[in-house]
């Protein structure tokens, strides 16, 4: 096992890996969304607080969650490059910022148009909010810093040490609801008994699944070409087929 | 080889400093980034009162706006005079207001007019009205060339002196509370209802602009040859 | 023609030199000499007008340098102990500018061809900040190839050069002297163009 | 000649940090004045309502404080980067981080300390109560140490980029927001009588600066080798 | 004893040099030529840890440098192209400080003494932005004259001296080497020291 996980980080190798594996995240999650979104917002009733706005949920919560969790996965693999020099998990930890800082993006501006019905303001100055806003503020010093540097082997451990600075970050988003008293509601899905409607509950699970296939594919897909302009003067790039055409 | 006109010159010194700029791809994306966060971080530090940030707004927009300007301002001339450029500049054999000129507006066009893109979205941030916001445009549109070109003297004056970010900024930033106070009295005057004040807010804006356009690249040039000595 | 009478310089307290006069006319070349100190990039700094003299006249044919303003420099090209380059900016993209502060158009061809006569082929398109010194110095030089200038004013011109970058520097000046330019320089190295009298100023 | 000990290494370099600010007696002196302009600025993009400004104080005064450290960050490297002292400092036979700490204290000495001093005075003008005062000015020395030192971390990682100033500020804005929402939360709950909820926010603080103080200076040593490649 | 092992390096798109091996021993001298950009400077920065070898070893007495860390600067003196000194402050601020950084404690004494033997008497005091290019590099130089550190990596220590600054600059590489010192340096100005074997090291 051991010999084929060191198989695998090689570039080389996981780029034929990855092209193999993209279709099947990329598939079931257009699926999934298109499943969960109809449990959202044609099975689910209409809540009795906040009318047909609350459906904004469905795609809010799952942003919001995979903001956070994308981002410490980039932290993650950004830490395993500066530790371990290897050239694979930095491009992973690249691959992944657009994406994280999308979905970072999404949070915010589902929340905001969530917020005028609720609250009556797009935007309030709240704890979870303002995390939430530092977090797409972190995606993008990382992304910049890594575009500023020219040297790709630099930018990486440059980058790599903000990543792993900055996620002391994302326990503030999560904790912020309890931590501060404010407006943003605190967690409604526990383990133990829940408040949501089953429909609810599950269009919300469908389409968080849906969002953590999509994130997966589009990493694999970015890094695949993160891959060949790095690898661009080897010998192995210059002998793929695709490069050929 | 021929020789360039003056026009010619004047676009050859913007284009160089916007290629200098956009090399780094990051560079003028983040004057934005700064402009952005600076604006949001008011609000909390203050509270989330809407009546309280509506007040605000205006007032928080232009002093971001101002510090953005002052914060890339030292690079406007420094890096220049590091590396020997700016002699060659003064060598030149056309005046050197001109490229001073084209300093300028170039380094409008990295840390001005993006914030005056971007205000817009931030004004909704904090609420404010439809007039309200396209005053606010109109005044950074008028007021942010007046803040690069009298930084410009600013950034001249304090060339090569060490600490000259701060310095510079305790030179200029007097001279630019005028443009702050017009740009937010226009808002607030609209805000009020007075048009007739706003409009006098926006004209006196706007003479600000054309006396800086004449004046400031020639003190900048008096300024440089001092500092250059 | 470069006339230059009595001039004096003092920096802080220390004098550096007075009653300097000399003339150069077209076709000549003058070597400052001097140890560290003695003043010769700060001669060269007030012929372009960098530093004001504490007294004493430059003219150039005859009317005073500061009156004439833009019209010597026209006819002047700088190189100081800094190269003048943009760490960011390409050899060629450089060269262009320079050329355009000197009042001169000039292509993407010409500026090419002019760099790789400073022997820097292959590294045209690099940001000059991974070039080594020397080629930085050498980015910096490829100016000479171009300007239409009479006076060159050149502050070490072979600092951090090789061999054969200084053959050609002494082959540049060589050509411009033939062409009935003018050109003041100082070195610490030793610089002979063939068949050419150097004039030496000496400072102490 | 003696060999010196790591203390006396700290000692040095916090003592030639300050020489160079003092050789520019104008550094400590301007990073101040920075620092009451913004703070003065704001009331005039306001307007003069006393409520709002009260409200308004303890946040202003901490953006303020932010600003003008973010300010003054750009050459807390940069300058020893480009004339070779850095490349000396890394040879230096004890440990870079040493030596960074020692520049992060000495900044914080010029650009962090006066400001404290000075806050007071400032509060004044917005008519905070004494308490109030007392734990706004406890809040920066806890806090604006915490700035100096991530500070040096964005300084480190951005060194000799262009536009650095504000990809800079880019960097550093998000992570020291805790800073200021500690900060200023402090203020707020003494006025609002919560004295336990004060307390929590400056032991918050303390925590961070105390957290800082371990791990910051290892972090932008690696930082600083990174970016010397 | 330094040992260079089949050192390889590379930047950008250009392979340097490879399989560079060479081994310095106590009194030993050696010089690195090349043409501009041939990798001389990326050399001795490789020797330094400024820069990581794309493949190859640099041992210090057997141990490999990375491990040694602070314990292999202790041993080291290098003089980059860059001067490493502060313009705001004076020749003798700057050399206390230089002198500290490397470990040393030195007094006022002691550093004017030092500033005076490269030549520099009277402008110890003087803040070092106003002195010329060769005075700035002599301050610079001064380190060499306090470390007890082993072995000099100099980049172009001649730059902008003048020819009495270079016989000082031989004579204290003599020494230095007089007491089992070891030198690695560049440069394209002809350096010699009497009776010693100068060994040359090619890269191209
Ligand atoms: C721009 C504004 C907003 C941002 C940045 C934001 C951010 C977030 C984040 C990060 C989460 C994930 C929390 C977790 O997993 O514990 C979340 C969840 C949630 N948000 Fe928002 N939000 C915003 C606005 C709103 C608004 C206006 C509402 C509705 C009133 C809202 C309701 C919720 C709900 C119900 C959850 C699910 C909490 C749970 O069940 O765990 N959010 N939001
Ligand atoms: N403020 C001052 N006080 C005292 N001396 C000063 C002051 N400013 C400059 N000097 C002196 O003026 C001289 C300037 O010399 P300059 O740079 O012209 O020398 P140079 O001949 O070019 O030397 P190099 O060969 O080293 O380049 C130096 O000796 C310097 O010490
Ligand atoms: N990113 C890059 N792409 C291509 N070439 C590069 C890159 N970075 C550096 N180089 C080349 O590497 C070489 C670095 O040379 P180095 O500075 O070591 O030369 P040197 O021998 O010290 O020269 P000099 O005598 O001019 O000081 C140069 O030829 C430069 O063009
Ligand atoms: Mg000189
Ligand atoms: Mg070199």
């Amino acid at each position: 096992m051991a010999i084929n996980w060191f198989k695998y980080s090689a570039p080389s190798t996981f780029y034929g890996l990855a092209g193999k594996l993209i279709p099947w995240f990329a598939l079931p999650a257009a699926v999934l969304f298109v499943i969960g979104l109809y449990i959202g917002f044609f099975v689910a009733p209409t809540d009795a607080v906040q009318g047909e706005a609350y459906r904004i949920i469905f795609i809010h919560v799952p942003a919001s969650i995979l903001s956070m969790f994308l981002y410490l996965i980039m932290a993650g693999y950004a830490a395993l490059g500066l530790i371990f020099n290897t050239r694979l998990s930095s491009m992973m930890a690249t691959a992944i910022a657009p994406t994280g800082a999308l979905f970072a993006f999404i949070s915010l501006w589902t929340g905001a148009l969530w917020g005028k019905p609720m609250w009556g303001a797009w935007w309030v100055w709240d704890a979870r909010l303002t995390s939430e806003l530092i977090l797409l503020f972190l995606y993008f010093g990382f992304i910049s810093l890594h575009a500023s540097i020219d040297d790709p082997r630099r930018a990486d451990r440059a980058a790599a040490l903000l990543a792993v600075v900055g996620s002391v970050n994302v326990p503030i988003i999560y904790f912020s609801v309890k931590w501060w008293n404010t407006l943003h509601q605190g967690s409604t899905i526990k383990f133990t008994g829940t408040s949501m409607h089953v429909a609810m509950q599950q269009a919300m699970f469908i389409t968080l699944v849906a969002c953590w296939l999509y994130a997966i594919a589009v990493a694999l897909t970015r890094v695949r070409s993160i891959i060949l302009e790095r690898e661009r003067h080897t010998k192995w790039v210059a002998d793929l087929a695709e490069v050929k055409a | 080889m021929n020789t360039l006109s003056v026009w010619q010159l004047l676009v050859l010194v913007v284009r160089r400093d916007l290629l200098l700029a956009m090399r780094r791809r990051a560079d003028v994306f983040t004057t934005l980034i700064f402009f952005v966060m600076v604006v949001s971080l008011f609000p909390l530090g203050v509270g989330s009162e809407m009546e309280l940030l509506r007040k605000m707004a205006p007032g928080v927009l232009w002093v971001a706006a101002l510090l953005a300007s002052m914060l890339s301002l030292g690079r406007l001339f420094s890096a220049d005079y590091v590396d020997g450029t700016l002699e060659q500049m003064m060598l030149a054999p056309q005046s050197l207001s001109i490229l001073v000129l084209g300093k300028m507006i170039a380094h409008w066009m990295v840390s001005g007019l993006p914030l005056v893109l971007i205000a817009p979205v931030l004004g909704i941030q904090f609420d404010l009205s439809a007039p309200a916001q396209g005053v606010l445009v109109l005044g950074l549109l008028l007021g942010t060339p007046v803040l690069s070109m009298i930084g410009g003297i600013g950034a001249a004056l304090t060339l090569g002196l060490r600490g000259g970010g701060v310095l510079l900024s305790l030179l200029v930033l007097p001279l630019c509370i005028p443009v702050l106070i017009f740009g937010t009295g226009a808002v607030y005057a609209i805000s009020a209802g007075l048009n007739g004040a706003m409009v006098s807010n926006l004209a006196l804006l706007a003479a600000m602009l054309m006396f800086s356009l004449v004046l400031t690249p020639w003190v900048s040039a008096q300024a440089l040859r001092i500092s250059m000595e | 023609m470069l006339e230059v009478s009595h001039l004096a310089c003092s920096r802080g307290d220390h004098r550096l030199f007075s009653d300097l006069s000399f003339v150069l006319e077209s076709g000549q070349i003058m070597q400052v000499q001097g140890e560290n100190g003695s003043g010769k990039t700060s001669l060269l700094r007030t012929l372009c007008g960098f530093l004001s003299p504490e007294s004493g006249k430059i003219l150039w044919d005859g009317t005073d340098m500061r009156e004439l303003a833009e019209d010597y420099f026209a006819n002047l090209l700088y190189l100081g102990h800094h190269n003048a380059i943009k760490d960011e900016l390409s050899g060629v993209e450089n060269l262009r500018i320079s050329a355009g502060l000197a009042g001169i158009a000039l292509d993407d061809k010409q500026a090419i061809a002019a760099l790789r006569r400073m022997g820097l082929k292959g590294r045209e398109r690099l940001p000059t900040k991974v070039l080594s010194q020397g080629q930085r110095r050498r980015v910096a030089l490829a100016r000479l190839l171009l300007g239409e200038a009479k006076l060159w004013v050149l502050d070490e011109p072979l600092a951090a050069l090789d061999v054969g970058a200084v053959e050609l520097v002494q082959t540049l000046i060589a050509e411009h002297l033939a062409r009935q330019g003018m050109v003041i320089f100082t070195t610490h190295q030793p610089l002979e163009i063939a068949g050419m009298e150097m004039r030496r100023l000496s400072l102490s």
